[in-house]
Protein backbone atom coordinates (compact mmCIF):
# COMPACT_ATOMS: atom_id res chain seq x y z
CA UNK A 1 0.00 0.00 0.00
CA UNK A 2 0.72 3.42 -0.65
CA UNK A 3 1.94 5.83 2.36
CA UNK A 4 1.44 9.16 1.84
CA UNK A 5 4.00 11.16 -0.82
CA UNK A 6 5.14 14.37 0.07
CA UNK A 7 7.71 17.06 -0.97
CA UNK A 8 8.00 20.56 1.01
CA UNK A 9 11.12 22.85 1.52
CA UNK A 10 10.52 26.15 2.77
CA UNK A 11 8.53 28.38 0.62
CA UNK A 12 6.60 24.72 -1.61
CA UNK A 13 4.19 21.88 0.13
CA UNK A 14 3.06 19.34 -1.49
CA UNK A 15 1.45 16.34 -0.42
CA UNK A 16 -0.62 13.52 -1.80
CA UNK A 17 -2.89 11.88 1.08
CA UNK A 18 -5.66 8.86 1.73
CA UNK A 19 -5.95 11.29 5.12
CA UNK A 20 -8.49 14.27 5.23
CA UNK A 21 -7.02 16.93 3.77
CA UNK A 22 -5.66 20.01 6.54
CA UNK A 23 -6.52 23.00 5.12
CA UNK A 24 -5.50 24.47 8.41
CA UNK A 25 -2.18 23.27 8.22
CA UNK A 26 -1.79 24.50 4.87
CA UNK A 27 -2.88 27.89 5.63
CA UNK A 28 -0.20 27.80 8.58
CA UNK A 29 1.95 26.58 6.69
CA UNK A 30 1.97 30.16 3.52
CA UNK A 31 1.55 32.27 6.14
CA UNK A 32 4.21 35.08 6.65
CA UNK A 33 4.34 37.85 7.38
CA UNK A 34 5.86 39.29 3.83
CA UNK A 35 2.47 38.31 2.77
CA UNK A 36 -0.61 40.51 2.52
CA UNK A 37 -2.81 38.00 1.11
CA UNK A 38 -3.63 34.52 0.90
CA UNK A 39 -6.02 32.37 -0.96
CA UNK A 40 -7.15 28.83 -0.52
CA UNK A 41 -8.72 27.06 -3.26
CA UNK A 42 -10.77 23.63 -2.20
CA UNK A 43 -12.25 21.03 -4.61
CA UNK A 44 -14.88 19.40 -3.05
CA UNK A 45 -17.27 16.31 -4.10
CA UNK A 46 -20.51 17.42 -5.68
CA UNK A 47 -23.60 15.62 -5.01
CA UNK A 48 -25.50 16.37 -8.41
CA UNK A 49 -24.26 16.96 -12.04
CA UNK A 50 -27.18 17.95 -13.86
CA UNK A 51 -29.32 15.57 -12.41
CA UNK A 52 -27.28 12.57 -11.57
CA UNK A 53 -26.31 11.78 -8.00
CA UNK A 54 -23.09 10.88 -7.27
CA UNK A 55 -22.42 9.39 -3.85
CA UNK A 56 -18.56 9.32 -4.00
CA UNK A 57 -15.57 9.64 -6.17
CA UNK A 58 -12.47 7.16 -5.92
CA UNK A 59 -9.31 8.86 -6.84
CA UNK A 60 -6.19 6.67 -8.58
CA UNK A 61 -3.11 8.33 -8.41
CA UNK A 62 0.22 8.07 -10.31
CA UNK A 63 1.94 9.02 -7.18
CA UNK A 64 5.57 9.28 -7.98
CA UNK A 65 4.79 10.99 -11.18
CA UNK A 66 2.52 13.45 -9.56
CA UNK A 67 4.98 14.45 -6.99
CA UNK A 68 6.98 15.74 -10.01
CA UNK A 69 4.20 17.01 -12.11
CA UNK A 70 3.10 19.09 -8.88
CA UNK A 71 6.42 20.43 -8.38
CA UNK A 72 7.18 21.30 -11.65
CA UNK A 73 3.73 23.70 -12.04
CA UNK A 74 4.71 25.04 -8.80
CA UNK A 75 8.28 25.82 -10.18
CA UNK A 76 6.41 27.24 -13.79
CA UNK A 77 3.79 29.30 -11.64
CA UNK A 78 7.35 30.98 -9.27
CA UNK A 79 8.34 31.89 -12.50
CA UNK A 80 5.19 33.75 -13.42
CA UNK A 81 4.10 35.27 -9.91
CA UNK A 82 6.15 36.34 -7.51
CA UNK A 83 4.34 34.97 -4.51
CA UNK A 84 5.47 34.00 -1.44
CA UNK A 85 4.80 30.48 -0.28
CA UNK A 86 2.36 27.69 -2.10
CA UNK A 87 1.09 24.78 -0.59
CA UNK A 88 -0.26 21.93 -2.95
CA UNK A 89 -2.65 18.25 -1.83
CA UNK A 90 -4.29 16.21 -3.19
CA UNK A 91 -6.84 13.34 -1.63
CA UNK A 92 -6.52 9.75 -3.72
CA UNK A 93 -9.04 6.66 -2.64
CA UNK A 94 -12.50 7.65 -1.70
CA UNK A 95 -13.66 11.11 -1.38
CA UNK A 96 -16.75 11.41 0.01
CA UNK A 97 -20.00 14.10 -0.72
CA UNK A 98 -18.68 17.34 0.90
CA UNK A 99 -15.11 16.60 1.22
CA UNK A 100 -12.11 18.30 0.24
CA UNK A 101 -10.78 16.38 -3.13
CA UNK A 102 -7.39 19.09 -3.98
CA UNK A 103 -6.83 22.41 -1.98
CA UNK A 104 -4.03 24.79 -3.32
CA UNK A 105 -3.31 27.56 -0.83
CA UNK A 106 -0.81 30.66 -2.14
CA UNK A 107 0.47 33.56 -0.27
CA UNK A 108 1.93 36.71 -1.82
CA UNK A 109 2.35 40.29 -0.86
CA UNK A 110 -0.86 41.36 -3.61
CA UNK A 111 -4.01 39.66 -3.58
CA UNK A 112 -3.89 39.85 -7.58
CA UNK A 113 -1.24 37.63 -7.26
CA UNK A 114 -2.43 35.45 -5.09
CA UNK A 115 -5.53 35.19 -7.16
CA UNK A 116 -4.19 34.68 -10.35
CA UNK A 117 -1.19 31.84 -9.15
CA UNK A 118 -4.18 29.87 -7.16
CA UNK A 119 -6.33 29.42 -10.00
CA UNK A 120 -3.76 28.94 -12.80
CA UNK A 121 -2.42 26.55 -10.45
CA UNK A 122 -5.54 23.92 -10.07
CA UNK A 123 -6.71 24.80 -13.99
CA UNK A 124 -2.95 23.32 -14.96
CA UNK A 125 -3.20 20.71 -12.39
CA UNK A 126 -6.70 19.47 -13.61
CA UNK A 127 -4.65 19.23 -17.30
CA UNK A 128 -1.39 17.43 -16.45
CA UNK A 129 -0.99 15.74 -12.65
CA UNK A 130 -1.68 11.98 -13.46
CA UNK A 131 -4.39 11.95 -11.47
CA UNK A 132 -8.11 10.45 -12.25
CA UNK A 133 -11.73 10.24 -10.87
CA UNK A 134 -13.98 7.59 -10.83
CA UNK A 135 -17.50 8.91 -10.09
CA UNK A 136 -19.67 6.37 -7.87
CA UNK A 137 -23.14 7.40 -8.92
CA UNK A 138 -26.29 6.90 -7.20
CA UNK A 139 -27.59 4.12 -9.47
CA UNK A 140 -24.90 2.17 -8.19
CA UNK A 141 -22.63 2.48 -11.28
CA UNK A 142 -18.96 3.57 -11.95
CA UNK A 143 -17.40 5.39 -14.82
CA UNK A 144 -13.97 6.95 -15.09
CA UNK A 145 -13.65 10.25 -15.92
CA UNK A 146 -11.62 10.90 -19.15
CA UNK A 147 -12.03 14.24 -20.69
CA UNK A 148 -12.25 13.96 -24.59
CA UNK A 149 -12.95 10.24 -24.07
CA UNK A 150 -16.18 8.90 -24.62
CA UNK A 151 -16.97 5.07 -24.49
CA UNK A 152 -18.57 3.65 -27.36
CA UNK B 1 14.56 -6.02 -22.83
CA UNK B 2 11.79 -5.83 -20.50
CA UNK B 3 10.40 -2.79 -19.69
CA UNK B 4 7.20 -2.59 -17.09
CA UNK B 5 4.17 -0.52 -18.32
CA UNK B 6 2.02 1.33 -15.69
CA UNK B 7 -1.48 1.14 -16.26
CA UNK B 8 -4.43 3.50 -14.59
CA UNK B 9 -7.77 4.26 -14.15
CA UNK B 10 -9.60 3.06 -17.68
CA UNK B 11 -6.47 1.63 -18.90
CA UNK B 12 -6.21 -0.47 -15.60
CA UNK B 13 -10.13 -1.40 -16.09
CA UNK B 14 -9.59 -2.67 -19.56
CA UNK B 15 -6.94 -4.82 -19.02
CA UNK B 16 -7.81 -6.15 -15.50
CA UNK B 17 -3.75 -5.24 -14.12
CA UNK B 18 -2.04 -2.40 -12.51
CA UNK B 19 1.07 -3.16 -14.57
CA UNK B 20 2.10 -5.48 -17.20
CA UNK B 21 5.46 -6.16 -19.09
CA UNK B 22 6.65 -6.35 -22.46
CA UNK B 23 9.25 -7.80 -24.24
CA UNK B 24 11.11 -5.71 -26.67
CA UNK B 25 13.76 -5.18 -29.09
CA UNK B 26 17.09 -3.42 -27.82
CA UNK B 27 16.35 -0.68 -30.21
CA UNK B 28 12.88 0.14 -28.78
CA UNK B 29 11.25 3.65 -28.51
CA UNK B 30 8.34 4.66 -26.93
CA UNK B 31 6.05 4.20 -30.52
CA UNK B 32 7.26 0.31 -30.40
CA UNK B 33 6.56 -0.22 -27.10
CA UNK B 34 2.84 1.34 -27.90
CA UNK B 35 2.67 -0.65 -30.82
CA UNK B 36 3.32 -3.81 -28.75
CA UNK B 37 0.95 -2.79 -25.83
CA UNK B 38 -2.23 -2.91 -28.38
CA UNK B 39 -0.93 -6.13 -30.26
CA UNK B 40 -0.83 -7.92 -26.88
CA UNK B 41 -4.14 -6.21 -25.08
CA UNK B 42 -6.36 -5.49 -27.98
CA UNK B 43 -9.08 -4.22 -25.82
CA UNK B 44 -6.87 -0.82 -25.18
CA UNK B 45 -7.64 -0.05 -28.86
CA UNK B 46 -9.80 2.67 -28.84
CA UNK B 47 -8.50 4.31 -25.96
CA UNK B 48 -4.67 4.22 -26.23
CA UNK B 49 -5.36 6.89 -29.05
CA UNK B 50 -6.28 9.19 -26.14
CA UNK B 51 -3.90 8.47 -23.83
CA UNK B 52 -0.28 9.89 -23.47
CA UNK B 53 2.75 8.12 -22.10
CA UNK B 54 5.51 8.75 -19.65
CA UNK B 55 8.80 7.62 -19.41
CA UNK B 56 10.70 7.52 -15.81
CA UNK B 57 7.79 9.91 -15.04
CA UNK B 58 7.89 12.64 -17.64
CA UNK B 59 5.68 12.84 -20.59
CA UNK B 60 7.34 11.61 -23.63
CA UNK B 61 6.83 11.32 -27.61
CA UNK B 62 7.15 8.28 -30.08
CA UNK B 63 10.36 8.71 -30.71
CA UNK B 64 11.83 8.23 -26.89
CA UNK B 65 14.03 5.60 -27.13
CA UNK B 66 13.85 3.03 -24.08
CA UNK B 67 15.80 1.07 -22.06
CA UNK B 68 16.11 -2.27 -20.05
CA UNK B 69 13.91 -1.58 -16.61
CA UNK B 70 12.64 1.20 -17.62
CA UNK B 71 9.43 2.61 -16.10
CA UNK B 72 6.41 3.20 -19.08
CA UNK B 73 3.36 4.43 -17.78
CA UNK B 74 0.07 4.84 -19.99
CA UNK B 75 -1.68 7.92 -18.90
CA UNK B 76 -5.46 7.80 -19.85
CA UNK B 77 -6.82 11.55 -19.79
CA UNK B 78 -6.50 13.31 -16.42
CA UNK B 79 -9.13 14.21 -14.37
CA UNK B 80 -8.01 15.43 -10.81
CA UNK B 81 -8.95 17.89 -8.88
CA UNK C 1 -18.33 49.42 23.71
CA UNK C 2 -19.49 47.50 20.43
CA UNK C 3 -20.36 43.83 20.18
CA UNK C 4 -19.56 41.87 17.21
CA UNK C 5 -21.84 42.99 14.19
CA UNK C 6 -23.68 40.32 12.98
CA UNK C 7 -25.78 39.43 9.63
CA UNK C 8 -26.43 35.91 8.87
CA UNK C 9 -29.64 33.93 6.43
CA UNK C 10 -28.70 30.78 5.29
CA UNK C 11 -26.59 31.28 2.34
CA UNK C 12 -24.56 34.94 3.30
CA UNK C 13 -22.79 35.11 6.46
CA UNK C 14 -21.62 38.79 7.49
CA UNK C 15 -19.38 39.41 10.53
CA UNK C 16 -17.69 42.59 11.87
CA UNK C 17 -15.55 41.50 14.53
CA UNK C 18 -13.02 42.23 16.99
CA UNK C 19 -11.82 38.81 17.42
CA UNK C 20 -9.59 36.83 15.63
CA UNK C 21 -11.46 35.53 12.27
CA UNK C 22 -12.53 31.84 12.81
CA UNK C 23 -11.71 30.97 8.71
CA UNK C 24 -13.03 27.03 9.72
CA UNK C 25 -16.20 28.23 10.58
CA UNK C 26 -16.55 30.38 7.65
CA UNK C 27 -15.41 27.24 5.43
CA UNK C 28 -18.10 25.33 7.21
CA UNK C 29 -20.74 27.56 6.63
CA UNK C 30 -20.12 27.52 2.88
CA UNK C 31 -19.33 24.05 2.35
CA UNK C 32 -22.02 22.78 0.49
CA UNK C 33 -23.01 19.53 -1.44
CA UNK C 34 -24.02 21.37 -4.21
CA UNK C 35 -20.74 23.12 -4.73
CA UNK C 36 -17.63 21.73 -6.25
CA UNK C 37 -15.33 24.52 -5.73
CA UNK C 38 -14.83 26.93 -2.84
CA UNK C 39 -12.57 29.93 -2.34
CA UNK C 40 -11.16 31.41 0.42
CA UNK C 41 -9.55 34.46 0.18
CA UNK C 42 -7.45 36.38 3.42
CA UNK C 43 -6.20 39.35 3.60
CA UNK C 44 -3.12 39.73 6.20
CA UNK C 45 -0.77 42.61 8.07
CA UNK C 46 2.06 42.62 6.10
CA UNK C 47 5.05 43.20 7.93
CA UNK C 48 6.73 45.27 5.02
CA UNK C 49 5.84 48.09 2.71
CA UNK C 50 8.37 48.82 0.49
CA UNK C 51 11.27 49.61 3.11
CA UNK C 52 9.35 50.15 6.53
CA UNK C 53 7.86 48.54 8.70
CA UNK C 54 4.60 47.90 10.34
CA UNK C 55 4.17 46.61 13.68
CA UNK C 56 0.54 46.50 13.73
CA UNK C 57 -3.05 48.06 11.90
CA UNK C 58 -5.83 49.52 14.24
CA UNK C 59 -9.09 49.15 12.28
CA UNK C 60 -11.84 51.51 13.02
CA UNK C 61 -15.14 50.82 11.27
CA UNK C 62 -19.18 52.40 11.02
CA UNK C 63 -20.35 49.16 11.72
CA UNK C 64 -23.67 49.39 10.92
CA UNK C 65 -23.16 50.87 7.85
CA UNK C 66 -20.61 48.52 7.02
CA UNK C 67 -22.88 45.40 7.57
CA UNK C 68 -25.29 47.30 5.37
CA UNK C 69 -22.72 47.65 2.70
CA UNK C 70 -21.39 44.06 2.71
CA UNK C 71 -25.23 42.64 2.15
CA UNK C 72 -25.81 45.10 -0.42
CA UNK C 73 -22.52 43.78 -2.27
CA UNK C 74 -23.03 40.37 -1.70
CA UNK C 75 -26.44 40.88 -2.89
CA UNK C 76 -24.95 42.14 -6.12
CA UNK C 77 -22.30 39.65 -6.68
CA UNK C 78 -25.43 36.95 -6.45
CA UNK C 79 -27.16 38.46 -9.26
CA UNK C 80 -23.65 38.54 -11.16
CA UNK C 81 -22.87 34.81 -10.04
CA UNK C 82 -24.62 31.68 -9.13
CA UNK C 83 -22.48 30.73 -6.29
CA UNK C 84 -23.65 28.57 -3.68
CA UNK C 85 -22.75 30.29 -0.19
CA UNK C 86 -20.90 33.58 0.69
CA UNK C 87 -18.98 34.02 4.23
CA UNK C 88 -17.70 37.72 4.67
CA UNK C 89 -15.46 38.62 7.54
CA UNK C 90 -13.98 41.62 8.74
CA UNK C 91 -11.68 42.77 11.82
CA UNK C 92 -12.02 45.83 14.01
CA UNK C 93 -9.45 46.69 16.42
CA UNK C 94 -5.91 45.65 16.60
CA UNK C 95 -4.61 43.67 13.69
CA UNK C 96 -1.23 42.34 14.29
CA UNK C 97 1.33 41.47 11.80
CA UNK C 98 0.32 37.58 10.00
CA UNK C 99 -3.31 38.07 11.70
CA UNK C 100 -6.32 38.01 9.39
CA UNK C 101 -8.18 41.42 8.97
CA UNK C 102 -10.73 40.45 6.16
CA UNK C 103 -11.57 36.85 4.97
CA UNK C 104 -14.20 36.08 2.43
CA UNK C 105 -15.25 32.21 1.58
CA UNK C 106 -17.70 31.57 -1.80
CA UNK C 107 -18.39 28.15 -2.73
CA UNK C 108 -20.03 27.43 -6.32
CA UNK C 109 -20.74 24.36 -8.53
CA UNK C 110 -17.63 25.40 -10.52
CA UNK C 111 -14.46 27.35 -9.36
CA UNK C 112 -14.58 29.87 -12.12
CA UNK C 113 -17.90 31.32 -10.74
CA UNK C 114 -15.87 31.21 -7.22
CA UNK C 115 -12.61 32.67 -7.72
CA UNK C 116 -14.78 35.65 -10.16
CA UNK C 117 -17.17 36.20 -7.05
CA UNK C 118 -14.05 36.28 -4.29
CA UNK C 119 -12.03 38.56 -5.73
CA UNK C 120 -14.80 40.83 -7.14
CA UNK C 121 -16.34 40.78 -3.30
CA UNK C 122 -12.61 41.94 -2.04
CA UNK C 123 -12.32 44.57 -5.03
CA UNK C 124 -15.48 45.75 -4.11
CA UNK C 125 -15.49 45.87 -0.07
CA UNK C 126 -12.13 48.07 -0.14
CA UNK C 127 -13.99 50.53 -2.56
CA UNK C 128 -17.33 50.87 -0.64
CA UNK C 129 -17.18 49.73 2.62
CA UNK C 130 -16.76 52.03 5.72
CA UNK C 131 -13.67 51.03 7.36
CA UNK C 132 -10.72 52.45 7.99
CA UNK C 133 -6.80 51.02 9.01
CA UNK C 134 -4.44 52.74 10.79
CA UNK C 135 -0.57 52.38 10.08
CA UNK C 136 1.57 51.62 12.79
CA UNK C 137 5.55 52.03 11.75
CA UNK C 138 7.83 50.53 13.86
CA UNK C 139 9.36 53.99 14.06
CA UNK C 140 6.31 54.95 16.71
CA UNK C 141 4.40 56.61 13.85
CA UNK C 142 0.95 56.51 13.04
CA UNK C 143 -0.66 57.16 9.90
CA UNK C 144 -4.55 56.75 8.87
CA UNK C 145 -4.68 55.19 5.08
CA UNK C 146 -7.31 57.31 3.01
CA UNK C 147 -6.46 56.48 -1.04
CA UNK C 148 -6.20 59.49 -2.90
CA UNK C 149 -5.88 61.27 0.19
CA UNK C 150 -1.80 62.77 1.25
CA UNK C 151 -1.90 65.52 3.81
CA UNK C 152 0.28 68.39 2.79
CA UNK D 1 -33.27 70.85 13.19
CA UNK D 2 -30.31 68.74 14.86
CA UNK D 3 -28.19 66.11 13.26
CA UNK D 4 -25.56 64.23 14.54
CA UNK D 5 -22.67 63.60 12.11
CA UNK D 6 -20.17 60.63 12.59
CA UNK D 7 -16.55 60.87 11.98
CA UNK D 8 -14.24 58.39 11.55
CA UNK D 9 -10.34 57.96 11.20
CA UNK D 10 -8.28 61.09 9.86
CA UNK D 11 -11.61 63.23 10.75
CA UNK D 12 -12.04 62.18 13.77
CA UNK D 13 -8.65 62.61 14.35
CA UNK D 14 -8.74 65.95 13.00
CA UNK D 15 -12.03 67.26 14.94
CA UNK D 16 -10.68 64.81 18.07
CA UNK D 17 -14.45 63.98 18.46
CA UNK D 18 -16.17 61.09 17.17
CA UNK D 19 -19.34 62.41 16.57
CA UNK D 20 -20.66 66.30 16.96
CA UNK D 21 -24.27 67.99 16.67
CA UNK D 22 -24.77 70.11 13.63
CA UNK D 23 -27.86 72.64 14.58
CA UNK D 24 -29.10 73.68 10.54
CA UNK D 25 -32.02 75.28 9.22
CA UNK D 26 -35.30 73.20 8.66
CA UNK D 27 -34.60 73.22 4.92
CA UNK D 28 -31.21 71.92 5.33
CA UNK D 29 -29.76 69.27 2.76
CA UNK D 30 -26.77 67.55 2.95
CA UNK D 31 -24.82 70.26 1.16
CA UNK D 32 -26.09 72.80 3.79
CA UNK D 33 -24.77 70.36 6.13
CA UNK D 34 -21.19 70.23 4.90
CA UNK D 35 -20.78 73.87 4.31
CA UNK D 36 -21.45 74.37 8.15
CA UNK D 37 -19.38 71.46 9.33
CA UNK D 38 -16.16 73.76 7.00
CA UNK D 39 -17.56 76.70 8.53
CA UNK D 40 -17.41 74.84 12.49
CA UNK D 41 -14.23 72.94 11.76
CA UNK D 42 -12.54 74.71 9.33
CA UNK D 43 -9.53 72.07 10.31
CA UNK D 44 -11.25 69.60 8.24
CA UNK D 45 -10.69 72.31 4.56
CA UNK D 46 -8.56 69.94 3.01
CA UNK D 47 -10.15 66.41 3.88
CA UNK D 48 -13.92 67.26 3.00
CA UNK D 49 -13.58 67.66 -0.59
CA UNK D 50 -12.57 64.20 -0.36
CA UNK D 51 -15.02 62.74 1.94
CA UNK D 52 -18.21 60.68 0.94
CA UNK D 53 -21.00 61.19 3.43
CA UNK D 54 -23.75 58.66 3.95
CA UNK D 55 -27.37 59.79 5.62
CA UNK D 56 -28.79 56.93 7.64
CA UNK D 57 -26.39 54.23 6.38
CA UNK D 58 -26.63 54.87 2.74
CA UNK D 59 -24.52 56.92 0.48
CA UNK D 60 -26.18 60.63 -0.34
CA UNK D 61 -25.61 63.59 -2.71
CA UNK D 62 -25.37 66.77 -1.82
CA UNK D 63 -29.24 67.64 -2.60
CA UNK D 64 -30.14 65.06 -0.35
CA UNK D 65 -32.58 66.49 2.23
CA UNK D 66 -32.24 66.38 6.03
CA UNK D 67 -34.36 65.73 8.84
CA UNK D 68 -34.63 66.46 12.90
CA UNK D 69 -32.27 63.23 14.19
CA UNK D 70 -30.54 61.81 10.99
CA UNK D 71 -27.50 60.07 11.20
CA UNK D 72 -24.88 61.74 8.65
CA UNK D 73 -21.31 60.32 8.99
CA UNK D 74 -18.35 62.27 7.31
CA UNK D 75 -16.77 58.76 5.23
CA UNK D 76 -13.13 59.73 4.23
CA UNK D 77 -11.89 57.69 1.61
CA UNK D 78 -11.78 54.06 2.58
CA UNK D 79 -8.77 51.61 3.11
CA UNK D 80 -10.82 48.23 4.76
CA UNK D 81 -9.31 44.66 3.40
Amino acid sequence: MIDDYKCTDETISIAITLEAIDTEAMLRFVNSDKSGATVLFMGTTRRLTGERETTRLDYECYETMAIKKMREILDEARSKWAFEKASMAHRTGTVDVGQTSVAIAVSAAHRKVAFEAAEWLIDTLKQVVPIWKQECWADGSREWVHPGFHKT
Amino acid sequence: MIVKVLLFASAKQLVGESHIELGLDDEATLGSAKASLIEHYPMLMNLLPKCTFSVDQEYAEDARPLYHGCEVACIPPVSGG
